[in-house]
């Protein structure tokens, strides 16, 4: 964040690049409306480039400058006036989201074009509208220094992200988008009041001079249990994703990228504005390890759903819910005890890397599945028997972003991995290191599982229905290369990144701890997995069958558990009864750290 | 007790009945009403915390009344997008339960890519 | 003082009660009545608060438009309501707990105000003068925060694109299903002759005295839109299909000015969404006179909603 | 002087207080929609019309009194025809 | 003085929520709007005594906006009224 140095000017050089980063977009969707017809895809074709190359000049200028950007919009400087601020943070963030986003576009040519010259049609020009938008909602996202700005920016994502779930209009899925709708606003309304609530304290809405004026007191714990609890339910953390899996997965193959790796990373940002940057000092112990213990509980609970997932779509979408717990163990291990405050150090930048490298490898996931389905006609996991084979570079692409995701050096979840573990060690919190570990094994077990299906061979010669185009191939390979590659980075640059690390991705020690979890994870595929009309016990001997049987038995009453479970969480009433739960109880966590 | 206070309690307490609506209602129509309530609440603080700002020859603090103009216009928004799905998806399945009967076995993959 | 307290008071008491029955009100058609009534009471609120321009805002768009949207859906999913399984008494209690205990905490909070209540007003009203308004809350929308208000117009046409985007694709581009009159009697006729022309005046006194009184662009495009829509329903005017090049461009011309106004301060004023200080007031009027219109034909169509049948 | 002008506004605003109360107990108490509506077209004409007298002393300039007679007139003209419109609808749902 | 205006207007105010019992009672959709009626006037008269009380003369412009959108809710009212009547369309005309 910036200093208040930085607060006695109106603009720091390169400070119109961030007011660029939100202005086009917007320019980009009034011009596809008011052209209409192909234009709109010639637009987007334009101003998503555009995005990315304004990402890559502001990544050039902070890696110049080494300061954060700073811009007052109209020279009114705060608390009167807006701020745009861009950090280590907003940077790292900005560009991955213009890359996946640029990844999308390409991938989506090929889905959504105007056939005809002269007549419109309503998938593609809504589709690249709402692409911009995001995109641009994103960007103010990551770079606004203003509660209420932010508060706007949210609704953008929401109202951007919502019709792209119902894009191809089947019943469920408009029943998934209008579940979205409500849900969402009743998590930023929550925000809103937060929000007002720190106005009336301070009488400010700017982040850098909130964080200046905040203190413990009661206004300060109830607003920042309601933005919380509100954000929370925007990204869909346990026990608030009733919304997620059928959103997720019922969208097309390049809406669901862009929702799962990037829309539900934009509410979470905010919280790591808050918990960080506005008010380190003041959720507390509890109010941490209560977080953290939601995020635990998704990465249980996504995973063993993922892996009792009938389709693959589904899988992801459950995926998506555990990867976004992993996100949250963060909040705990950043605690300075010392301090009562979080840190902004290695677990943070653990966070933020899993961010980063999910956000790839599950847009190219996504992607891939999209493919298969393309391919196949449907995308059932027990049905991908020979896929590999017809489809080499798509699973090439599922399987790398898979291993991406498993934390396999030197991918970006193998760095935030290392950083966490690290940060759990450095504080003595034992048991989150073992949830990350865990958290690896869930990860491969439902990663193996699709590829196993996916490289047996076929009863019958696979038919494919249609012939899927390079290109999208392409595009999914390069976010998933993306993802594995991403520890490679210098990260020093732009984030915290403690002395020491990293290891050296490639030495005999990091290849054993990428092992086991791996090995562990095959044995969970094969006890709690779906195998279809072929156990997987099939290929070993009846003696090895005998002691996985039971095993199996065991293991699939605890899923099916899980999945009921599942099932009543996901009702309405539930979920808003958790909803109001989690605001008393963060709001009492944060008040009995006093 | 002056007016600002008065305000303030009321507008807390149409927050929390905006959310009991919205999570008992079972009529999606009903928590898109109950959502306009608790938003009715919200912005009804945002007015108390500018009528306490009052000063400067102002009756109140110009910038959370700004925000909650606004604000209006966000949820009026919302309220539209919420009504075009709820109306679209009574003409779809002449059924406008927010519960699926059974997600799992609905087919919530895609039809096209 | 008293007068304004018992009057607070009792606008509160009532605001409740009208609250309370829409959450409980049988039929969701006179819960939006309820609803209305609602909003024309927040208007009174508003007043009460010294709020002005968000009274005239509340009761345009949060009771007046909104209502009519709200009632066109009520109407529609009457058939609805009777086969919908109601909550369980056991989930409606701990919801009621837990709600008690979301107010009572923001209640807590609302009793125990700093004791200085921290402001803007002072440098708000300070800072006026450079943009040349008399309103400090146009000020504030149009200078302070303008980005806020060029993002939330950002928002409005996102919505419009999402509505338009439940279109069924066989009518895409086609016209919106907004219900009409099948045959408007004399009396609404007359009416939608009549009301109009006194509601387009005050829409444009109200956003041309916005710049230095309560009042502005987001007031008076909802009356033009209230406007718009009388005139529709009463099939005075056909209802535009949304494939209408010219419709498009009223809704993106306001926002596009803008955001040029916006680009043209980098050149002119040294910064985004600055304006050069001579100039401010009529810049800030060609903006306004622009959001009025795309305002006025956004809600409207916001709230006809997507296309029916095609043109 | 502003003694007398201060009285007549006071029975003035009294006097429409008073329509609004007999439009109100109309509304309650009258048997059938006509006559209801009947009451109620009272509080619309007189009621307000009272109110707005009693306010014309009280307003500065010209152009503050025009505007409330304004307010007025237009409050006349809406609910005449909305009177209209209810009539309408009472009697169709007299005949149904 | 302001105390007066202030009095009388809670008093009307008093008198239109006794009146919106009908909406809540109706039988008929008649009385239903006849009382959203009533609160229309009854809102334009508060707010003509609020705008002399605080001396706000743009408070009347609220009453205007608030006469005007009385009307305007009517006809929406109308519209939707439940039972379609014969002149009025029960759902989006398609002729």
């Amino acid at each position: 964040m910036t200093s208040a140095a930085a607060l006695s000017q109106t603009a720091t050089a390169g400070g119109y690049l961030l007011v660029l980063s939100i202005a086009l977009p917007a320019l980009g969707i009034l011009l596809a409306l008011a052209l209409g017809g192909r234009h709109v895809e010639r637009v987007a074709g334009v101003f998503l480039p555009a995005g990315l190359a304004i990402a890559a000049a502001i990544v050039a200028e902070t890696w110049r400058g080494g300061t954060p950007l700073f811009y007052a919009v109209g020279g009114w400087m705060p608390p009167l006036g807006i701020a745009l601020r861009a950090d280590g943070l907003s940077v790292v963030m900005m560009t991955i989201s213009a890359l996946v986003i640029c990844a999308v576009g390409v991938f989506a040519r090929a889905d959504f074009f105007t056939p005809s010259r002269s007549v419109e049609a309503r998938a593609p020009f809504v589709f690249w509208i709402l692409l911009l938008a995001i995109y641009g909602a994103l960007n103010i996202v990551f770079v606004a220094g203003d509660l209420f700005t932010l508060y706007v920016a949210l609704e953008l994502v929401s109202f951007a992200a919502v019709p792209l779930v119902c894009l191809d209009g089947r019943p469920e899925t408009l029943q998934a988008a209008l579940r979205y709708l409500l849900f969402a606003l009743v998590g930023s309304v929550l925000y809103l009041v937060g929000a007002v609530l720190l106005y009336g304290a301070y009488g400010t809405l700017d982040l850098v001079l909130l964080s200046q004026q905040v203190h413990a007191e009661r206004v300060t714990f109830v607003a920042a249990a309601l933005m919380t609890v509100g954000l929370l339910a925007k990204t869909a953390l346990f026990p608030l994703h009733l919304w997620l899996p059928p959103a997720h997965a019922g969208a097309p193959a390049a809406g669901s990228a862009v929702l799962s790796a990037l829309v539900v990373k934009a509410s979470f940002f905010i919280i790591v504005r808050l918990w960080f940057g506005v008010m380190p000092g003041i959720p507390g112990f509890a109010a941490a390890q209560l977080l953290a213990a939601l995020g635990a509980g998704a990465i249980v609970f996504g995973s063993i759903l993922a892996l009792r997932q009938e389709r693959l779509k589904l899988l992801i979408a459950y995926s998506t819910l555990a990867q976004i717990g992993y996100l949250f163990l963060m909040f705990a291990l950043a605690f300075n005890a010392g301090t009562a405050r979080l840190d902004s150090g290695g677990a943070l930048t653990g966070g933020m890397l899993q961010a980063m490298s999910h956000a790839t490898a599950k847009a190219a996931m996504f992607m891939s599945a999209g493919l298969i389905y393309a391919a196949l006609g449907h995308d059932r996991v027990t049905g991908l028997a020979g896929i590999g084979r017809a489809l080499p570079l798509t699973i090439v692409a599922f399987a790398l972003s898979g291993v991406a995701l498993m934390g396999v050096p030197p991918s970006g979840a193998y760095l935030a991995k290392e950083l966490l573990l690290q940060a759990a060690a450095g504080t003595g919190q034992w048991w989150w290191g073992v949830v990350i570990q865990m958290g690896g094994v869930l990860t491969s077990s439902y990663v193996l599982l699709v590829l196993c299906h996916a490289l047996m061979s076929p009863d019958a010669p696979v038919t494919l229905h249609a012939r899927v185009p390079r290109i999208q191939e392409a595009a999914a390979l390069a976010l998933a290369v993306c993802s594995l590659l991403l520890a490679l980075f210098p990260w020093e640059r732009y984030l915290p990144v403690p002395r020491g690390t990293p290891p050296t991705p490639f030495d005999l020690d990091a290849l054993l701890k990428t092992i086991w979890p791996i090995l562990a994870g095959g044995v969970l595929a094969i006890l709690m997995g779906r195998w279809g009309d072929r156990p997987a016990t099939m290929s070993f001997g009846s003696a090895v069958a005998a002691v996985i049987a039971p095993a199996r038995c065991a293991a699939l009453a605890f899923g099916g558990l899980i999945e009921r479970l599942d099932g009543v969480l996901r009702q309405w009433t539930a979920a808003g009864l958790s909803l109001l739960a989690l605001v008393v109880i963060f709001a009492a966590a944060m008040l009995a750290g006093r | 007790m002056d007016v600002a206070t008065i305000f303030g309690l009321c507008g807390s307490a149409l927050v929390g009945l905006g959310l009991y609506g919205l999570i008992t209602n079972p009529q999606p129509l009903r928590k898109i009403l109950s959502f306009n309530l608790l938003g009715g609440g919200v912005f009804m603080l945002f007015g108390v915390v500018a009528r306490r700002g009052a000063a400067a020859g102002l009756g109140g603090d110009p910038v959370p009344q700004a925000l909650v103009i606004t604000g209006i216009v966000v949820a009026f928004s919302a309220t539209a997008i919420a009504v075009a799905l709820l109306l679209r998806l009574y003409k779809e399945t002449g059924n406008i339960s927010l519960s699926p009967n059974d997600p799992e076995k609905a087919d919530t993959h895609q039809g096209k890519p | 003082m008293t007068g304004a307290i018992l009057f607070a008071i009792a606008i509160a008491a009532l605001l409740l009660a009208v609250a309370v029955w829409v959450v409980v009100a049988r039929t969701a058609f006179t819960a939006t009545v309820g609803f209305i009534v609602y909003g024309l009471l927040l208007a009174l609120v508003w007043v009460a608060l010294s709020a002005v321009d968000v009274a005239l805002t509340e009761a345009a768009i949060g009771s007046g438009v909104t209502g009519m949207l709200l009632l066109g859906a009520a109407a529609q999913l009457r058939a609805t309501e009777a086969n919908v399984e109601s909550t369980s008494l056991p989930l409606k209690l701990s919801a009621g707990i837990l709600c008690v205990l979301v107010s009572g905490g923001l209640a807590a909070v609302m009793l125990d105000p700093p004791a200085v209540a921290p402001t803007l007003a002072p440098e708000a009203t300070a800072k006026l003068s450079a943009t040349g308004l008399g309103n400090p809350v146009a000020g504030v929308l149009f200078a302070y925060r303008a980005l806020d208000t060029l993002l939330e117009k950002v928002v409005v046409v996102l919505a419009l694109i999402g509505v338009w985007s439940l279109t069924p694709d066989r009518a895409w581009g086609g016209v919106p299903g907004l219900r009409l009159y099948a045959r408007p009697s004399g009396t609404l006729t007359l009416l939608a002759q009549v009301l109009p022309p006194v509601g387009i005046m005050l829409g444009i006194y109200m956003f041309w005295t916005g710049a230095d009184n309560p009042g502005g662009a987001f007031q008076g495009g909802a009356l033009l839109a209230a406007m718009w829509l009388l005139v529709m329903v009463a099939r005075l005017q056909p209802v535009p299909p949304t494939s209408l090049g010219r419709l498009r461009l009223l809704v993106t011309i306001g926002p596009f000015i803008f955001l040029t106004i916006g680009f043209a301060g980098f050149a002119l004023a040294g910064s985004f969404l600055a304006y050069p200080i001579d100039y401010a007031k009529p810049l800030i009027v060609v903006a306004e006179t622009g959001l009025t219109l795309s305002i006025g034909v956004t809600l409207a169509l916001l709230v006809a909603g997507p296309a029916e049948r095609s043109a | 002087m502003t003694h007398v002008i201060d009285t007549f506004t006071i029975v003035m605003l009294c006097a429409g207080a008073f329509f609004f109360l007999a439009g109100t107990v109309g509304l309650l108490r009258f048997p059938d929609s006509l006559t209801r509506l009947h009451a109620l077209t009272k509080v619309d004409n007189l009621g307000l019309g009272f109110i707005v007298v009693g306010l014309l002393p009280q307003v500065d300039g010209l152009i503050g009194g025009l505007k409330l007679i304004l307010v007025w007139l237009l409050v006349q003209l809406a609910s005449a025809m909305a009177a209209q419109l209810i009539a309408r609808v009472a009697r169709v749902e007299r005949r149904s | 003085m302001i105390d007066v205006y202030l009095i009388i207007g809670s008093f009307i105010l008093a008198m239109v929520a006794l009146g919106l019992i009908r909406i809540v009672r109706g039988p008929d959709t008649a009385d239903r709007m006849m009382a959203a009626q009533l609160l229309g006037t009854g809102g334009v008269a508060i707010l003509l005594l609020f705008s002399v009380a605080t001396a706000a003369p743009s408070i009347v412009d609220v009453a205007l906006l608030l006469a005007l959108l009385a009307a305007f809710a009517a006809v929406a009212f109308v519209k939707d009224v439940p039972g379609s009547p014969s002149d009025i369309s029960g759902a989006t005309d398609r002729s």
